[in-house]
């Protein structure tokens, strides 16, 4: 798929409520910019993020799926992002083996004062994405928009 | 009684697929096969019979209904029909030919079923005899004659020509079109002898179905052998979807947030979910699921079919069960039950 | 050259809490112009010529004291090995030649050792 | 369908300036399931809750979407709003177009389309919740201390104080803890039995307070406010209420051989006893391992001179159960065997002691009644070699990763001491850092250099060896580039400290977590530092990492507090969000207990109707929503789906998904 | 064997060790077993079968039937074993109700490889004589093994009551060497590996069906409630859907039985999916084998602070 000067990716970044979406909500606040394609869902932790709703926003049209939760050890339900990782890295990996692009799925750790990372994040993984061009290998044609 | 030499198979194809679709059972690649879009390069398989019989063709597994637009309260209804393209089968075996008959006892009876009409107007069924069955085959059962399949056209295939005969004006018309050389039924007659003297001695010809009579319906209903043969089934529906009898199909909506797309798609009585409703299902256990395939089957269907059951004996079932549950074990089960 | 006598003893120096017990242990302290806990500095901070030019790195008896002793795992022995393997694979230091061969033979020594020795020394 | 209503708020011009705010109501409102749809300056304001109020009557709205600032922000206040209208709190969504959206974008359009779409998602979302009702659970109001050291006591003497009952399970036959063999305190020199003893008696006064000694906990079940505890109170052979005390017994009993415990093995007690005079309760205790009565049946003595009649061979361990709002953790530490060390020779020389021994040995109360004397002959030692971090800041296989953080200032104490008592030692003292992080703390170990002519030296003992009656130390001093050989006659190990073995069952118990070193996790490393991720759950003293006194008696007072906090309500509020089970769909496999952080979930077997009128027993899993915390981790977990989180359930977060994607 | 297993099935009943047996049955060939269950000692005498095609998985019904009152017992070759044990692990299982008699095994074959036209086999030593359609043959008896037996992982039975035949060990074996395989590709050529697979998929739901880790109540894929409910692929991404979600939730607790690809009729690899997970968690979170024993922590409900990162996809490439 060649890079398609008007491909305007679809991001979207699942947030842990205590870390993560209050770091994104800094990056606010603190004015930094990331693309407008970086859609942001709310969940209450990284372990409440199911590997089918990863799977739900790529049949959707999601070009791109983030996870962003709090860094190792500093989980506000004290290990919930520990059981986050073991689970999005079997995922990504499964999703990898079926050779789906691996560039399209990653888990970042944002703590609440990060925003700038967060912004900086959202910044590189959009670059990311539509350098890889649209999501053709995980959609579902029923879904697309043409 | 037309031929052509099998080196000119290639040919043959071509001239087919130059005016329709043609579809050939050809190998998948993982050990079966199935019916293929010909293309150039794409050959005839050596295996006996499809995984997936030829219903598919007239009655696919998904097929789109209709599309529905909403906005607000209004509800705009969109035609989504796949556009209807005239096509050929070609080597579908007898079982599956007879099969057609059923399906459209089922389908073209009141009220007619149009996508599937729409199908089996636009398809020519080309068969093809066998003379190399399988163990589990059983259509002889059924009255099926495999050294003598029915269809638009029907082939037999030695080792140095396929034979070619057509048996309808759909059938003859495209074979007006093609280059085939005319010749007697010899050859014919002599494979169909030798492929008798096999098909005589399948070991499943014996069975015998005068068990399931209209009158039986209640005993065989009641019988306490379906507990035990349903004991371990695993719920599955391969026996459904490898059957070309089956017509069971569920109708769902697919919402992708700016219409909802209505299609259809198989369903197997044996899931838990089949006919569902508001109160649950009728068929709490597997048992009774288990049951209603195969009282439809062999009670149900003929009875309300001139005594025709709903089954042709092509032996997928037997195949693929992961089990090895199926047909013919439950036939003789109740069978012995009557005796 | 550090990655070098990492990769060889497969140490790494950034462990070291710099507590001094390997020194403390150490039965050839005399002997040595650097001790123990100065090679796991050294090799952090690159200073590795100096090491295999130091005096007394034969010494290292190799008794591992440090390393049973260390209390975080790091291993000094193993550094002092690799800085003397590291001496011993330098280039051009010329050990041995061709020609002087013939006059180390004799009748006693297997061919083998010549052999080894030769691939060892001439570099 | 709910009927939705939707807000849109300009935030003066911090989201008007970016969003076209008129636009974004506009195309909202043809949302399936909009009835009504509007913009406004300030939303958070009096009129614009006002409005919303307004709205909610008029349109008889049932769910309502703010476009506005962080859910973070006002997601509250917009609740309270709709509550205040008669509508649950839950039926609110906030669309974040604030720092989401308008601050981080500065082309109009874009931000527009990107508010719609986060207004989509709100609606999406809004269509699939339901009324949420907080729960209430009661609270008994008694708190439990599990550990009798000081910081147990000065919890408990706390939460006594604010008018709650307090009981203090002890493992020992007295409370009291480590302090009570300290000899004196950093940096003040103050005697620790002066300062913990009172501490001590006034806890056996306080009316409020119960003392369980010599008792184990042997069972908690139940959760915050609701714990309901098995104590068990282990068999003594003496009747607590008829014991006075006045140690007879103790004097007259024939087993004179039996180690003291509480002098660390320095000397001999008897089979019965008390371990010191002020202990709490003063009662005493007969040791079943060497009470020639309970072994054989042979003696009787103490039974004879007891007045009191307070000797029952024929006691059994007995278990009480009492009910809790709260459990406060106050296990304690140990000191780390020293077996694996060899090279200081403390298995092999008398003479080579940790520092708690050495504690025991300046004590006046003490084996050498405070005369620092060598436990090999009884000489006074001339030459004393202390090492720091023995099993300290070690690597996992060697010892512990942590700094034990108290060797510092107590090797301070001892070598000041030392020097102070006994002029003529020579002390010597190895580290590797000198940690003294602490109000007057580096003045302090600055005063054992400077005035009391205590040998630092920087570096590591690397052997000890018991020759001739002295010690040879082999050592490094790394700044003179030297290797020292000193002869001593002492040396003293500053050995690790652990946390209480009993520390992991009790954790197990609690459904509490630990780290890898057995130290109790806090909630928050920095925020909560004095509570469990288990709620009800509280953590004073060393449980929870090493500390000194005056940290532990701080963090001990801050559990109180947080205790006082909970006991001072009558219902524990819960919060709604909770994870659900679908009891029908439940496999019963236990993968969501396993990853619950708070042990909120327990199964049951529970019967069923099934198939043709039968009934089928099945265990499922149950939720205790006064315990949940709603973190999600066991909907993941649960291959079947049964698990769902209220709130933040599976399809409404796919219906966000959907919205944005579509 | 078979006469030893008739044996003692009939001696379990008839001492009134159990109520019940579950085992196999004979059908109209050879090869066409089917699981069931035994009450009577004339029934075991008829119809009760041993031998080289009794490859299906008893472990799994053992969930209904130890629920069903009274005593059974199941004859458990090794593999199944394993799902046993991880299926008691999760309490599905009631083990007071189950009689488990260990049955050694050599390893299964798969009939697909005798040929056309079987009408019925005979085991003699190695061979296999089989009697055609069209003639007699012999087959040797490893020409005709199925494929998951021929990398065989562990011929230890890890949970009996009793045993049959000798106690095996872990086995060496190349299970993960198809996975490599795959991995050494191209993520394009993995993509047109996996469509050209999965493409084949009609959603029968044997796999997961007969799957011993796929026991849930009511799965996801069947409930109309789960938000993804779906009878067919309507779309590739349902194929994709379907299989990723099922090999995840079977992630930690698939035992590689291997009943998968033998019921699969479109002859799918699906077993790899599964495998590639478990050469995943043994690579990254040190080695589990789901089953083994009743204690260890499944590895996705557990976790180590210093677990690699998910990043460690991009890192490693296909790896």
């Amino acid at each position: 798929m060649p890079v398609n000067e008007e491909f305007k990716p679809t991001i979207v970044a699942f947030c842990c409520n205590w870390c993560s979406y209050a770091g994104a909500d800094l990056s606010g606040t603190n004015r930094l910019q990331y693309p407008a394609n970086v859609k942001i869902i709310r969940i209450p932790c990284s372990c409440r993020l199911n590997p089918m709703f990863v799977l739900r926003a790529f049949q959707r049209g999601a070009d791109g799926v983030i996870l962003c939760g709090c860094h190792p050890g500093d989980c506000h339900y004290t290990t919930g992002n520990y059981y986050a990782r073991r689970r999005m890295t079997l995922l990504f990996s499964m999703l990898d083996f079926l050779g789906i692009e691996r560039e399209r799925t990653r888990v970042e750790w944002v703590s609440a004062a990060e925003g700038a990372k967060f912004a900086a994040t959202m910044n590189d993984f959009s670059a990311t994405i539509h350098k890889l061009g649209p999501n053709r290998r995980l959609e579902d044609l029923r879904c697309r928009k043409d | 009684m037309k031929k052509i030499a099998i080196s000119q198979l290639n040919e043959l194809f071509s001239a087919i697929s130059s005016q329709k679709m043609l579809y050939i059972p050809a190998d998948d690649g993982a050990g079966a096969a199935k019916f293929t879009p010909w293309a150039e390069g794409i050959s005839l398989t050596d295996k006996l019979n499809t995984v997936r019989s030829a219903k598919d063709l007239f009655f696919p597994q998904v097929e789109n209904l209709v599309n529905f637009k909403v906005e607000g309260t209004k509800i705009d209804i969109v035609e989504n029909r796949d556009a209807a393209k005239p096509f050929v089968v070609f080597g579908v075996r007898a079982c599956d030919c007879a099969s057609f008959d059923i399906l459209d006892r089922v389908f073209l009876s009141d009220p007619v079923d149009t996508f599937y009409q729409t199908r089996r107007e636009n398809g020519v069924v080309i068969t093809l005899a066998c003379s190399r069955p399988a163990e589990t085959c059983f259509c002889g059962v059924f009255g099926i004659d495999a050294a003598d399949p029915a269809g638009d056209v029907t082939c037999w295939m030695d080792g140095e020509n396929l034979y070619w005969r057509a048996n309808t004006e759909k059938g003859e018309a495209l074979t007006e079109s093609l280059n085939l050389t005319d010749c007697d039924d010899a050859a014919v007659t002599a494979q169909q002898e030798e492929s008798r003297k096999i098909l005589a001695k399948l070991p499943l010809n014996g069975l015998d179905l005068s068990a399931f009579k209209d009158e039986k319906l209640l005993d065989v209903f009641n019988s306490p052998k379906w507990a035990e043969l349903s004991e371990s089934c695993l719920g599955c529906g391969t026996c459904t979807f490898v059957c070309p009898t089956c017509q069971c199909y569920d109708v769902q909506d697919f919402d992708n947030g700016r219409e909802v797309r209505r299609f259809r798609c198989w369903d197997s009585c044996m899931y838990s979910d089949f006919t569902m409703m508001a109160h649950g299902t009728n068929r709490p256990t597997q048992k009774e699921r288990f049951r209603q395939r195969f009282m439809h089957k062999l009670v149900y269907f003929p009875n309300n079919n001139e005594g025709i059951f709903g089954c042709v004996g092509c032996g997928r079932c037997l195949k693929k069960c992961p089990i090895h549950m199926n047909i013919v074990k439950v036939a003789k089960a109740l069978k012995e039950e009557k005796v | 050259m550090i990655d070098t006598i990492k990769r060889i003893s497969g140490v790494n120096p950034r462990k070291c809490m710099k507590c001094g017990k390997c020194t403390a242990s150490c039965p050839a302290f005399e002997r040595m112009q650097f001790h123990p806990h100065q090679f796991v500095d050294m090799v952090e901070n690159g200073r590795i010529h100096e090491l295999m030019n130091s005096e007394g790195i034969d010494f290292c008896l190799s008794c591992f004291a440090c390393v049973e002793r260390c209390p975080r795992n790091v291993e000094p022995a193993k550094v002092i090995e690799a800085v003397r393997l590291a001496v011993v694979r330098q280039q051009g230091g010329a050990h041995l030649t061709p020609d002087e061969i013939p006059a180390l033979l004799d009748d006693e020594l297997p061919q083998q050792a010549i052999t080894a020795a030769f691939r060892k020394y001439r570099k | 369908m709910q009927r939705v209503g939707v807000f849109v708020c300009w935030c003066g011009s911090n989201i008007a300036a970016t969003v076209d705010v008129e636009k974004v109501a506009e195309v909202l409102a043809k949302e399936p399931g909009v009835v009504f749809s509007t913009n406004y300056q300030y939303m958070c304001s009096q009129a614009g809750q006002e409005m919303i109020q307004e709205s909610i009557a008029k349109y008889n709205l049932t769910g309502v979407v703010i476009c506005s600032c962080s859910p973070r922000m006002h997601e509250n206040t917009f609740r309270k709003t709709c509550e205040k209208a008669g509508l649950n709190p839950y039926m609110v969504e906030i669309a974040n177009i604030r720092e989401q959206c308008s601050w981080i974008h500065k082309d109009k359009e874009t931000a527009t389309e990107k508010a719609v779409i986060l207004g989509r998602a709100a609606i999406a979302k809004v269509h699939l919740n339901a009324p949420l009702t907080s729960g209430t659970s009661p609270v008994k109001k008694r708190a439990l201390v599990i550990g009798g050291g000081i910081a147990g006591i000065q919890t408990a003497l706390d939460i006594a104080d604010a008018g709650f009952d307090v009981d203090i399970v002890e493992k020992e036959p007295t409370i009291g803890g480590k302090m009570t063999q300290i000899d004196k305190t950093f940096p003040t020199l103050d005697c620790a039995a002066c300062i913990l003893t009172p501490k001590m008696v006034d806890a056996a006064q306080n009316e409020k307070i119960h003392i369980y000694s010599y008792s184990e906990v042997s069972s908690v079940k139940g959760f915050v406010g609701n714990f309901k505890v098995t104590i068990k109170k282990k068999a003594r052979y003496v009747d607590e209420t008829k014991c006075t005390g006045c140690g007879l017994c103790t004097e007259k009993c024939p087993q004179k051989k039996v180690p003291n415990a509480f002098n660390l093995g320095l000397d001999n007690r008897r089979a019965i006893y008390i371990p010191f005079a002020q202990a709490v309760p003063k009662v005493a205790t007969i040791d079943a391992d060497y009470c020639t009565m309970l072994k054989s049946g042979k003696c009787g003595v103490c039974s004879k001179v007891c007045t009191a009649g307070a000797i029952d061979y024929t006691q059994k361990d007995a278990f009480i159960e009492q009910e809790y709002g709260a459990i406060v953790v106050a296990t304690g530490f140990n000191p780390i065997k020293l077996d694996q060390y060899d090279e200081f020779a403390y298995s092999q020389s008398p003479d080579v002691v940790t520092s708690l021994e050495f504690e025991r040995l300046m004590n006046a109360a003490g084996p050498t009644g405070g005369t620092l004397l060598r436990p090999s002959d009884g000489q006074h030692p001339h030459t004393i070699v202390f090492v720091q971090c023995v099993g300290s800041r070690c690597d996992d296989s060697k010892g512990k990763p942590y700094c034990s953080k108290i060797c510092c200032m107590y090797t301070a104490k001892h070598a000041m001491l030392c020097r102070e008592k006994y002029p003529d030692t020579d002390v010597y003292v190895f580290y590797i850092d000198v940690r003294t992080p602490g109000k007057n703390f580096d003045e302090f170990y600055r005063r054992a250099v400077e005035e009391y002519g205590v040998h630092y030296v920087k570096g590591m003992v690397g052997k000890v060896v018991p020759e001739n009656g002295k010690l040879k130390v082999q050592a490094s001093d790394l700044i003179g580039n030297q290797q020292l050989h000193i002869d001593a006659d002492m040396v003293v190990l500053a050995a690790a400290i652990e946390p209480d073995k009993s520390a992991r069952p009790l954790a197990t118990m609690l459904t509490a977590s630990m780290d890898t070193n057995d130290f109790f996790t806090e909630a928050h490393p920095k925020l909560r530092p004095v509570e469990s991720p288990t709620a009800g759950i509280f953590l004073s003293g060393a449980c929870q990492g090493p500390k000194d006194i005056p940290e532990t008696v701080a963090q001990a007072s801050a559990a109180a507090a947080k205790v006082i906090g909970l006991l001072n309500k009558d219902h524990l509020v819960c919060n709604p969000c909770t994870a659900q089970p679908d009891e029908l769909m439940c496999n019963g496999c236990s993968s969501c207990e396993k990853v619950c952080p708070y042990g909120a979930i327990t199964y049951v077997d529970k019967e069923f109707r099934g198939p043709n009128r039968t009934t089928l027993l099945r265990r499922v899993a149950q939720v205790n929503p006064a315990v949940c915390q709603g973190c999600g981790a066991c909907t993941v977990a649960c291959p079947s789906g049964a698990m769902d989180l209220k709130g933040f359930s599976n399809k409404q977060i796919m219906a966000e998904v959907d919205a944005i994607c579509r | 064997m078979q006469e030893r297993l008739k044996q003692k099935a009939t001696q379990l009943l008839e001492n009134g060790t159990v109520d019940r047996i579950l085992g196999w049955k004979a059908g109209e060939f050879f090869y066409d077993l089917t699981p069931a269950v035994f009450t009577t000692k004339e029934q075991i005498e008829k119809d009760f079968v041993f031998n080289v095609f009794a490859g299906a998985n008893l472990s799994k019904y053992l969930i209904a039937e130890s629920r069903k009152g009274g005593k059974v017992a199941a004859f458990i070759k090794p593999c199944d074993s394993y799902s046993f044990q991880q299926l008691l692990k999760e309490h599905r299982i009631w083990r007071d109700n189950v009689y488990v008699v260990g049955v050694q095994c050599d390893g299964m074959c798969d009939a697909a490889k005798l040929g056309d036209g079987v009408l019925s086999v005979k085991e003699e030593g190695e061979n296999l004589i089989v009697d055609t359609l069209y003639g007699e043959k012999t087959v040797l008896k490893a020409d005709a093994i199925a494929d998951r037996c021929a990398s065989c992982k562990s011929k230890k039975i890890v949970i009996f009551d009793e045993l049959i035949g000798e106690q095996g060990e872990e086995t060496e074996n190349d299970r993960f060497g198809e996975i490599a395989r795959l991995e050494a590709m191209s993520p394009e050529e993995r993509f047109e590996f996996w469509r050209g697979e999965l493409s084949r998929c009609i959603r029968c739901n044997a796999c997961r069906n007969v799957c011993p880790a796929c026991s849930c109540e009511k799965c996801v894929f069947d409930n109309a409630n789960s938000g993804v409910r779906n009878k067919a692929a309507a779309d590739s991404f349902e194929e994709n859907m379907f299989h990723i979600i099922r090999a995840f939730h079977v992630t930690g607790r698939c035992t590689d039985c291997g009943e998968c690809s033998r019921v699969c009729p479109q002859n799918i690899p699906l077993h790899l999916l599964n495998r590639k997970m478990i050469k995943d968690i043994n690579e990254l979170y040190g080695p589990y084998q789901a089953g083994a024993d009743m204690d260890t922590k499944p590895p996705l409900t557990n976790f180590t602070v210093d677990d690699c990162e998910p990043s460690i996809v991009h890192e490693r490439g296909g790896q």
